[in-house]
């Protein structure tokens, strides 16, 4: 369910109304980005969200997004790799 | 305020003056040969030179109503010829001659008429067909959609040329003649009802070049351009009517990366857009690689690629390896794809 | 792509598959083979879509969850929109989803058939536009799905309320994902050894939503993302705790989901949507506290009361065997309807319709079953 | 309240599996013959058997937008052969294959969409044409209005046959195989806006049949049909292309007594109204009671009157003569005639 | 066609020819070519349908009169049915004869094609029950014609009242024939002998309304009907009336014209329409009380007021004859644009328009001229 | 002007509405009979009327028709019978 597509952020279009365009292989779209509006908006271009029915709901973050590529490139019978990446104590 | 640009009014449709000068101004002068010139209700045709070039007809015929009119990469005009062009030259025919039925909306701007007319000239030159024939209906307005437009197209079929999905062997290879799925997603964005933007183009191409070009490379079992339906449909057709199993293999598509974009984005599946300039071709093994070069040297076929294999069995079946060699069914698509949320 | 070509390398997925295989082989035969539950219809599409089931060792078998909001949608709920359509002449607005879900009266494309006003939108923004282009009609957008979507509809809302558009509404059917997993670890007749959480939702509600999961019937959860790597790299996890005999809510998805969930979504829904006493679900019947429904100051833009509707509820199809799909019991293929008066082209349950049912990912990718 | 009659929807028209089940159910199963069975994109069709028959084509196309679809008389399934059959007989061809495309307005009722097909089935039957290839578009509500049929046609031109405006001399008599007017006041008998009603039938027929008596009884100069815009249209049209006088005698004109009742409570001429089963003849004048003769003497043609003479000036004029033998010209008409108060 | 075709037998024709003949060479041959106005329009139609221009003597020739609804309708008029369908959204109604007239604007039908929502329709009536089938919209019907179409409008607005319908207007452009006549009397410039009167005007209006041109102006009218014999036996009898130097209101169409016209019509008349102070003529200018409007009690169903239309005046196209030729100041084809600016196809005059159009005739018929 | 057609009256539909059916040529049309309603309607069936924009405007009288046709057939030199035929007093 919830089909979630990761969009590279482009343009601020509308400080008041929170839209900015998102950008997917080249296709672009107005999105709502109230949901990750940060106090400078400027901080949200080049920045990836995952977008679901017009609405960014949250960022990617790319730090953890290497850390779980890490860890899936580090597997192959070393076990406490994947121990390290299934703690509660996640740096998200 | 006054009057507005010039626009289709009933009166071009009523088989009078109005309708008479629109027939000579717009479409003689652009499509342009002597026996559209006579304004006959028909066309004659010698049989002479249809006899030179093969032993059969192939006669096709397809209507149009694309929204918008115009789109990146063409136009319904230009869609209009390719169309037809396209499904005669599927039979390895060389398409000759081709009739044309408008039927439009009262208020088209007659600016928009003309261009889509000079574009169905334009690519007509292109396909070397000539538009020897046609009607013209106007509608009230709200009694459709701007406009359609209907052709119908003549070929002849060469007496060695024997093609058809009846003839596809297992071992046989299929081969798309570049990437998928550009139509379809060019319209969706040109809609903008989704208010999504983009580079894309639509692939609409006439294919009988293309076609030549494959033939004289070596024999090929059946073709079928992937419109309505997309490649999925096309696969299962041909699986049905030979009664053979298709596996498709999805790494080895060629896929523009707008169109994966708009795929992802609305939940659609790009093997079931529909496309306007490629083809399914289903070729024997031996002459694969042979009939690959050729298309990859001519321009409409420049990304072709080998993208699955027929085998005997199951009958009627497609299927679509994955990523990571499981494979997957792709029936004949149910109904149209509507972009999903989950 | 960014994000998700790096989750589909082939090399990632045989080394991962090897490390499914070693955890397994240290839990108790007797236990195999394991039931995994992903919850959500995402996980179910990308699990035959990739067919990571035929990749899959004989000890491992997946049970497809109740997280398609499509799947789940009742009949009643479908024929209330219809009615909304056809006898109160609204511009009923909803997801492509939604259309070919059966109800009682036929489906959304049926109605729209016979002349009711249906479109398809990508937002219920796009609802919100029509309903500004056109004030003379009434515009109904028709909201479902589970928390990931109600933020949507409740960001929505608020730009209406703030607009004052007034002939705009929502119809709503939102549901939440906790309630029909407790009502499933409830139901005695099934046996289901961990979860793969649902990825999005979770981006929006956080981890915490299924700590009772973990302390009440000492199960494991592993929310995941929704590529391959993604599946298999969460099932690892899940079968890993397995093995040591650990039941705690993990998160594979850490690139998106944030343990609390984003902040200013729960807000507003929080000011639009109320819990709803009760709510039906297909299959599942009805749950308790399990679906949303506006509060009061959301009131004027309610669908249901500004057109008097009156809910109908209504039976399940004879034969019909969504409900013991939904919950595990079956598999897709057992349903005596399945393949034969149940297909896609005509759906008698709704596990048909969405390519995220079960039923529908089964008669589609059936090559592999 | 269940579900209504079952009706037409877009998944239908979408390339997939319903409209697979449309083509072969209702196209395939009416229309009957073996290239159409074979469901390709085209038919091919042997061009020994044309070669035996004559040494042109004759191709011809037509789209069919009429309201209501069913009306006393036909429906537009009957219309869209007769007319493309007609189109193609006009040249002296036997015609012999159709081509048939829809576009279809989703919620059609499919028992409509049935009828209607059948309709066409008999009379493509009757007039001894086969539908070989077709195609089918549906559209969303309100795109167009219910169904549009568009038609092509292919027949074969004996050698020794050559028909056209341009081989009309002075002298030449014009001969109307029936009354004229029947089908535009059915039509707007049957629409029902203006509320009229009557006993009124379209005479939509195929006239083949009547062109090779007539053939079979004389040399024909040029044939038309005279559809949209009337015998007023047809007769305009060969004045200016064989740049003749056309003389007609009011008189003379065949007119259904309903017809006339229809023209003179909206102020209608008879002249300008369409017909879809009448035909317009120029013969040579020695040959002129010979072809009548023949007309009569077919069940098409049994009310064939001369209605007019060729002159050679003034050219491209066509005129009237009165009852008290005043003429008045008779101009191409302009636009549709619209009921008129004055 | 009862009532027709005995009107139209060959023998009887030549015979009435013969009568015409004979009365003619009574007349002082320097008063000749005689002329004589056929005031209506439908007379214009059937003196060219039936050539009878070509059967009469050198000595008679025809003006053609003012007396067609259409041909007289000013610019600003078809603007202002143009505005009400263009910028107040109202379905407009009106007879087919309106279609093609040029304003300023265009012509309705050019606004047609361009979107707005323009109805043909056969009777007043017609469009009032549009207005009933969509109680949504405003329906507004474009009233235009004599005293033959008035007493339609003004039973159909009765109708109106009594149903209480309330999205239901008139837009009025209904005028009478006496004004024009005594406009074109008092023109200095215009020599005419007499004057056939239109029939079906008469049969609402009686004779008495001509008598201030027998009394006044001293000229012979003979009202009559619109077949071949019916206008040449009234010719005979205007020519008869010359010869003895008669001037008398003469009715050769008793078949249908009473001579106190009909009273139901009167009356119903009389209730709705009161005579506006001025209205514009095509051709003739501003005639003072030559048009109707209506009356207090039937404002609520006046278009013009319900939607504050503020009536536009505009003058007529360059080089446009249309003057000279309603007052037989000149023929058609005299006019500059006879034939290659003004066309049928593409009017410049509303005389062009209407078959019933003196310009359009001659353009129509011009084998005879 | 004013197209106006003789029809005849075949059946009353609706006394209240004071609407009949007529027919021109075996072509029927529902109108208007306000104009020419008598006391008692059945007296209009079978009756010519003149039918303009879907109204019944005047009965035709068959009376005067045929002295009209008459008055037509006489003439041929027959001076005095146009004469009679012009008279202010009528018999309509
Ligand atoms: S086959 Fe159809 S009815 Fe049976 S469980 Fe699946 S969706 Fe439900
Ligand atoms: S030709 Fe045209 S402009 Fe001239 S008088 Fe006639 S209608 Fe008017
Ligand atoms: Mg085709
Ligand atoms: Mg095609
Ligand atoms: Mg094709
Ligand atoms: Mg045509
Ligand atoms: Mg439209
Ligand atoms: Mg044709
Ligand atoms: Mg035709
Ligand atoms: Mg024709
Ligand atoms: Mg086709
Ligand atoms: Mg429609």
């Amino acid at each position: 369910m919830c089909l979630g597509i990761p969009a590279q952020i482009q343009s601020i279009d509308d400080a008041e109304r929170q839209t900015v365009t998102v950008a997917v292989n080249g296709v672009q779209r107005q999105v709502n980005a109230a949901c990750i509006w940060p106090a400078e908006p400027e901080q949200l271009l080049g920045q990836w969200a995952v977008i679901h029915v017009g609405f960014a709901l949250g960022l990617l973050s790319e730090a953890e997004a290497e850390a779980t590529l890490a860890a899936l490139k580090a597997v192959g019978g070393l076990e406490h790799e994947l121990a390290d990446l299934a703690g509660p104590e996640g740096t998200a | 305020m006054l009057r507005e640009e010039e626009c289709i009014t009933l009166a071009h449709g009523s088989g009078g003056q109005a309708m008479q000068q629109l027939i000579e101004q717009y479409f003689v002068a652009a499509f342009d040969n002597a026996e559209l010139a006579l304004m006959e209700d028909q066309a004659q045709l010698p049989l002479a030179s249809l006899n030179g070039a093969g032993d059969r007809l192939s006669f096709a015929t397809d209507s149009f109503v694309v929204d918008p009119l115009e789109f990146p990469g063409g136009d319904i005009g230009k869609l209009a010829v390719c169309g037809t062009v396209n499904d005669v030259a599927m039979a390895g025919a060389i398409p000759r001659y081709l009739s044309c039925s408008f039927i439009i909306e009262e208020g088209l701007p007659l600016a928009t008429l003309e261009r889509i007319v000079a574009s169905m000239a334009r690519t007509a030159r292109e396909a070397g067909v000539q538009i020897v024939t046609g009607d013209t209906k106007v509608v009230h307005r709200g009694a459709c959609d701007k406009l359609f437009i209907n052709t119908s197209g003549i070929g002849v079929v060469p007496g060695d040329r024997q093609l058809g999905a009846r003839h596809i062997q297992p071992e046989d290879r299929v081969i798309v003649s570049g990437t998928v799925g550009d139509h379809g997603a060019a319209i969706l964005q040109a809609r903008g009802e989704l208010a999504l933007s983009g580079e894309l183009q639509s692939d609409c191409q006439p294919l009988n070049g293309l076609v030549e070009a494959m033939l004289a490379a070596g024999p090929v079992r059946a073709l079928r351009d992937a419109t309505r339906g997309g490649v999925a449909a096309v696969a299962n057709e041909m699986a049905s009517v030979a009664q053979v199993s298709i596996e498709l293999e999805e790494a080895a598509l060629p896929l523009h990366p707008e169109v994966r974009g708009v795929s992802e984005i609305l939940g659609l599946d790009p093997l079931l857009m529909a496309n306007e300039g490629k083809l399914i071709a289903v070729v024997p093994p031996q002459h694969c690689d042979a009939i690959l070069a050729a298309m990859q040297a001519h321009p409409a076929g420049r990304e072709a690629a080998v993208i699955g294999t027929v085998a005997a069995a199951p009958a009627g079946q497609v299927s679509v390896v994955g990523l990571f060699g499981g494979s997957r069914l792709l029936p004949m698509p149910v109904g149209e794809q509507l972009p999903r949320i989950c | 792509m960014r994000f998700v070509d790096e989750f589909r390398d082939p090399q990632a997925v045989k080394a991962t598959l090897a490390q499914i295989h070693q955890q397994l082989e240290r839990v108790d035969p007797a236990r195999k083979p394991l039931q995994i539950m992903e919850v959500c219809g995402g996980h179910t599409h990308a699990i035959f879509k990739f067919a990571l089931g035929q990749l899959l060792p004989d000890g491992i078998e997946f049970v497809h969850g109740p997280g398609c909001p499509v799947c789940v949608l009742p009949r009643g709920r479908i024929d209330d929109a219809i009615t909304l359509a056809q006898q109160h002449d609204v511009m009923l607005c909803s997801y492509g989803d939604a259309l070919r879900v059966p109800g009682d009266l036929g489906s959304l494309q049926d109605a729209k058939a016979r002349g009711a006003d249906i479109r398809v939108v990508y937002s219920p923004l796009d609802a919100l536009a029509l309903a500004r282009q056109h004030p003379e009609r009434q515009v109904v957008f028709f909201a479902l799905g589970f928390e990931t979507t109600a933020p949507a509809t409740a960001l929505t809302l608020q730009q209406a309320k703030r607009e004052g558009i007034e002939n705009f509404s929502v119809l709503c059917h939102h549901i939440t994902i906790g309630p029909p997993l407790r009502a499933i670890l409830d139901d005695p007749g099934i046996r289901i050894d961990g979860f793969i959480g649902p990825g999005h939702v979770s981006m929006i509600t956080g981890e915490r939503v299924y700590d009772f999961i973990a302390e009440q019937y000492n199960k494991p959860l592993v929310i995941a993302g929704f590529e391959p790597l993604d599946l298999l790299q969460a099932l690892a996890m899940v079968v890993a705790q397995i093995a040591d005999g650990d039941s705690r809510i993990d998160n594979q998805y850490r690139r998106a989901v944030h343990s609390d969930g984003n902040p200013v979504a729960q807000q507003a829904m929080a000011e639009v949507f109320q819990t709803a006493p009760q709510s039906d679900w297909r299959g599942l019947g009805s749950i308790p506290h399990s679906g949303l429904m506006l509060t009061e100051a959301f009131a004027p833009w309610d669908a249901e009361r500004r057109f008097g509707l009156d809910r109908r509820s209504v039976a399940e199809p004879e034969g019909c065997g969504c409900a013991a799909v939904l919950r595990g019991l079956m598999k897709p293929n057992q349903c005596a309807l399945f393949g034969t008066a149940c297909q896609p082209q005509t759906p008698v349950g709704a596990l048909m319709v969405s390519s995220e049912g079960a039923c529908a990912a089964y008669y589609q990718y059936r090559a592999e079953n």
